[in-house]
């Protein structure tokens, strides 16, 4: 009954139930789909504008699917009240939220697999930097995104209009490690300036603000 | 009140003056009040009388506004909650997955790896542990049953349990009463909230009439005593 | 309907190797484009297969909203899935073609986002179907509604952008049309396709509204069972 | 008991409730105000590019705007299946809808009033055309987004994983008002080009579609 | 069955080998009966049964799979709409408005402009019309009252309640209980469906025991005749 193994079980369980409707998964990658076509017909992409734009369009485009996957987040933990569940029982509360962010994580990193290729055709991307590089900010930043956006989702179960709440707490926290993402892709699309302040950043973000999470996570659990 | 005739056992649940409010209304207004172990108790009482709000001040779900608990000679709910079972208006249970899967989930989250106390718990409800079908396709008889189940899966020695008949048809109703019995009579102590008093009368052991806030009488259950200890 | 399947598929497999055989080696090679552009035997048919199954789409919708006929149901879940699998095949085959005769794999003109535009209406039709909760069809034949409304409406758009995309090679203005040697085979390829995708569409319709038998037999022996 | 009369008192019901908690109306802004600001993190607006994308970018953040409201359209009448009150009763089907269609389209356009002048101040944006084209051109699109947005809204509430629902119906089958949206608009503010074809072209998409919706509205809602 | 003394009068409902299913599985099971007007009946059935599902395919709210249904001597249900009140398991009103703009509300939708006729709604069952609280803030009981108000204030001939004392402490149970008597004896038909068949002993003209999609018995309740009319 340590935090790894809830975290396990927990993941597990949300995996198996999200294996079996997979619905959310479909209908995810159906929906990066609209959003990279909507972007590309809104912005109507030639091949020099886009690049400028490419590393901000992306990543508006993955944080736009990726709050539509958090606010999913707890939705399922909400419908029967299984969260009381959850916390009358001994187990950690910063395991749930692990399990949680993780599973997001997941999700928003196989979205992001399958959008790139889009953006690639759409917008005739090159990449002048080092792909790898791009890995790594994209990692990064997913990890931010996720952990931030799983700790403020479990903060707006509590209120009323919840799929709102969340991006209203989330961009503004999100802000620093956004423009980290959108700089850091440009620069290595480009070519024209090192990322490395930028991935500095994010990881310093990172790391901050999973501390804070877990630090924090029991208290907003057990508020009522 | 008590007048048994062993010594006082110490209590289970230790309530001091306990108070809750909602803003400006009070839920609770200042309850006090001992519970002894291996007892059932029936609270009743209208609606909006506090009930829910003391079962989950109880469970540890809220805190109160003010007074103090004692759970179980525990101070912090927390360092109990291995040793509480509580089930709640909702089902608690997952939708999409089938019976045995929620139940061993539960079971893991109380540090149960083994299967088989999941199918026993499931088994003692009456439910088929093999039955494939998801939670969501139960009905709603077959769905309360379950939660029972859950709750007293890690076997608890303190059950709280809000309407679990609520919506309930009278046959499966008697069922989960009988069970309850069954429990209590292994020396757990239980509270069954309900609006349907008649379905308990033949195994509670005292009735707990809540109105405004408060406890205002308790009725103890004189029965001839077959259920002390033969029945164990 | 076994049998069905039995005599047709293997003639349908002769017909495609004949029809192969005629596209890729029989057929003369284009002047400008070389032998890349023997995949428009392909291509036409495919675009038009689809348009086709899109339309048979709409009748069977209509026709179940009017009628509340299973049967109309099962034709236009039928054709809405063998619609897309056309409509894909030609995007897919539109994007290998552009890559080595345009230079690029894709561009926002006229013919290919109308395209893409009606493949992802007709996506989103399945996605409904597929994850609705009681009274699919009702909810499916009223999008379908919706999305053929649309199409002409997405055609007219977009024809204001300036195309890459050939413009209409047969009935066209004065110097359209084909070589003779080319039409013949376009013609046999044409025929094809269509033979192919009312196949398709059949079997689909067959195996769904067997589906739908089966699901009334169990339904009504439950419904027998207990009386 | 006529189908305006009800439209009525709907609508000014859900006005009533709306006022009352002013959740939606509150967050709604909130949630504008940080797209704005997320796109001109993500994009850093310099005069001359941002012109060409504007047009672009103030659509796509109407239409994510407009979407997270126009999921909450049916989120009251299902709470405690209060919908199923409306259909016992002998009150017009389409009333429900135009009266929902009518505020959602309220609720945006309150949105765009609010949104525009932050577009206009973070991308320095000046119409060369004339500026009443540009309402008449948010008007026609306004309606177009939510006409079918309330009617696909209708739809999702009875599938699985409603939210994610809403846009995959939705975003395909607007892709038309979308692109006449965005080319007007854009035609406008560069003065290059008459938007007459497009604000045509979204007249007409108008009428077509709020005759699709109220023919079949009632089928869908008694769908069960 | 009915053995009455006057002519028949024409049934309220006729079911005609009434079918529904959802997928495979058939919740009613070709029920054909008829049912008298002024008459109260209590349908009674396990958890499943088919008693919701019954009861919302009479309202309308679900096309049956075969079978008719004839209501109100009408067959399209939509036809006699005005004429019928239904109450179902969830309470069908607004959280976020006070109890009489609820009513308000639904009595425009049946084009009833009179204010006065939701406030006599409100004091039928027991609550007070100028009470300004938000419905989200009633407990359960008061909102199972003021859901009954809503399904009979436009004085529908023909009323269905779907569990309407669930949740329902005891007293409220009692007054709603005496509430339907009083409406019946106003001439209108009405059915409950409930689990809990003691409360309605005393009003009821007629138990229907449902069981896995039919109706298995139906059990007239003799009563000394006081109520036939002298209490209008
Ligand atoms: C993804 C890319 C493409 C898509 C989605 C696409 C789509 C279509 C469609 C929908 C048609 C209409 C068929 C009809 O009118 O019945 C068509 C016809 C045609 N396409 Fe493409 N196409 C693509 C790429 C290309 C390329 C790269 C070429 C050659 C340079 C090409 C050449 C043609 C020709 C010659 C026709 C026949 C025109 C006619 O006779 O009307 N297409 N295509
Ligand atoms: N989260 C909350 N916020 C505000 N008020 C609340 C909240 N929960 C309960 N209340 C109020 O507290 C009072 C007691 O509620 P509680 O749910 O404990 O009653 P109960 O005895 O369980 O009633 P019931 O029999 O209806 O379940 C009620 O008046 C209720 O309106
Ligand atoms: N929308 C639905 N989809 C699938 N099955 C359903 C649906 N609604 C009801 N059922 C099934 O139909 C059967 C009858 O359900 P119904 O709700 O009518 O029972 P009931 O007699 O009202 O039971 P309860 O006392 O629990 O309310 C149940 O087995 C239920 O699982
Ligand atoms: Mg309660
Ligand atoms: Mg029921």
């Amino acid at each position: 009954m340590t935090t790894l193994t809830v975290t396990r079980t927990t993941l597990l369980k949300d995996l198996r139930m999200e294996w079996r409707s997979k619905d959310a998964i479909n209908s995810m990658l159906f929906f990066a789909l609209l959003v990279v076509v909507i972007f590309s017909f809104a912005f109507n992409p030639t091949a020099e504008e886009s690049r400028m734009i490419a590393g901000g369009l992306i990543w508006v485009a993955f944080l736009f699917a990726a709050v539509v996957a958090l606010n999913q987040t707890w939705a399922r933990e909400l419908r029967n009240q299984v969260l009381d569940a959850y916390r009358v029982s001994p187990a950690p509360p910063n395991a749930l939220f692990l399990a949680k962010a993780i599973g997001n994580f997941l999700f928003v990193v196989v979205l992001e697999c399958l959008m790139t290729p889009l953006f690639v055709i759409f917008y005739e991307l090159r990449s002048i930097g080092p792909v790898w590089q791009l890995i790594v900010v994209a990692l990064l930043g997913t990890w931010a995104l996720v952990v931030n956006g799983t700790f403020f989702a479990a903060l707006s179960i509590r209120t009323r209009s919840r799929e709102i709440m969340l991006p209203l707490i989330l961009f503004p926290i999100s802000i620093p490690a956004l423009l980290g993402m959108v700089d850091a892709t440009t620069s290595i699309l480009t070519g024209e300036a090192t990322p490395d302040f930028w991935i500095k950043l994010l990881a310093v973000y990172d790391i901050v603000f999973t501390a804070i999470c877990l630090m924090l996570f029991e208290t907003v659990l057990n508020a009522e | 009140m008590a007048g048994t005739s062993e010594p006082h056992p110490p209590p289970v649940i230790l309530l001091d003056n306990l108070v809750k409010f909602f803003g400006r209304f009070a839920a609770l207004r200042g309850i006090s009040a001992s519970f002894a172990p291996g007892r059932l108790y029936v609270v009743l009482g209208d609606n909006g009388a506090g009930k829910s709000t003391l079962l989950r001040v109880v469970a540890g779900l809220m805190e109160p506004s003010q007074g103090s608990i004692s759970l179980l000679g525990a101070k912090r709910i927390r360092e109990v909650a291995p040793r509480i079972g509580y089930m709640g208006h909702a089902p608690l249970l997952y939708d999409e997955l089938s019976g045995m899967e929620n139940l061993r989930y539960f079971a893991g989250l109380y540090g149960i790896p083994d299967d088989e106390v999941s199918r026993n718990a499931m088994r003692m409800v009456g439910l088929d542990p093999d039955l494939p079908r998801r939670v969501g396709q139960y009905s709603q008889g077959m769905r309360q049953r379950l939660s029972l189940a859950r709750a007293v899966l890690h076997d608890p020695e303190l059950i709280l349990l809000d309407e679990p008949f609520s919506n309930v048809d009278v046959h499966s109703a008697r069922d989960m009463a009988a069970v309850l019995g069954r429990v209590r009579d292994q020396g757990k102590t239980i509270f069954v909230v309900t609006h349907q008093a008649a379905l308990m009368e033949d195994v509670a052991d005292e009735f707990v009439h809540m109105a405004a806030g408060q406890i205002v009488s308790r009725d103890e259950v004189v029965r001839k005593s077959v259920n002390v200890g033969s029945m164990r | 309907m076994k049998r069905l399947a039995l005599i047709t598929l293997p003639l349908t497999l002769v017909l495609l190797a004949v029809s192969s055989y005629l596209a890729l080696v029989v057929a003369p090679t284009e002047a400008t484009m070389g032998d890349v552009q023997r995949i428009f035997y392909y291509h036409v048919p495919s675009a038009w297969v689809g348009g086709f199954c899109f339309f048979i789409n709409f009748v069977a919708s209509i026709w179940y909203l009017w009628k509340r006929s299973p049967r109309s149901d099962a034709l236009a879940a039928a054709s809405a899935e063998v619609g897309v699998v056309f409509c894909a095949v030609l995007l897919i085959e539109g994007t290998l073609w552009a890559r080595p005769v345009w230079g690029i794999w894709w561009t926002w003109d006229a013919r290919l986002t109308t395209t893409l535009v009606l493949w992802l209406i007709y996506v989103s039709y399945l996605v409904l179907r597929r994850f609705s909760a009681g009274q699919t069809q009702v909810m499916a034949a009223a999008l379908a509604v919706f999305a053929f409304a649309d199409v002409p409406i997405v055609y007219m758009s977009i024809r204001w952008f300036r195309t890459q995309h050939p413009s209409p090679v047969m009935g066209g203005g004065e110097n359209s049309g084909l070589a003779p040697a080319m039409l013949q085979v376009f013609l046999v390829n044409l025929a094809l396709f269509t033979v192919l995708g009312i196949l398709f569409i059949w079997l689909r319709y067959k195996l769904e509204t067997a589906e739908q038998a089966l699901e009334s037999a169990h339904a009504q022996a439950a419904l027998k069972g207990a009386a």
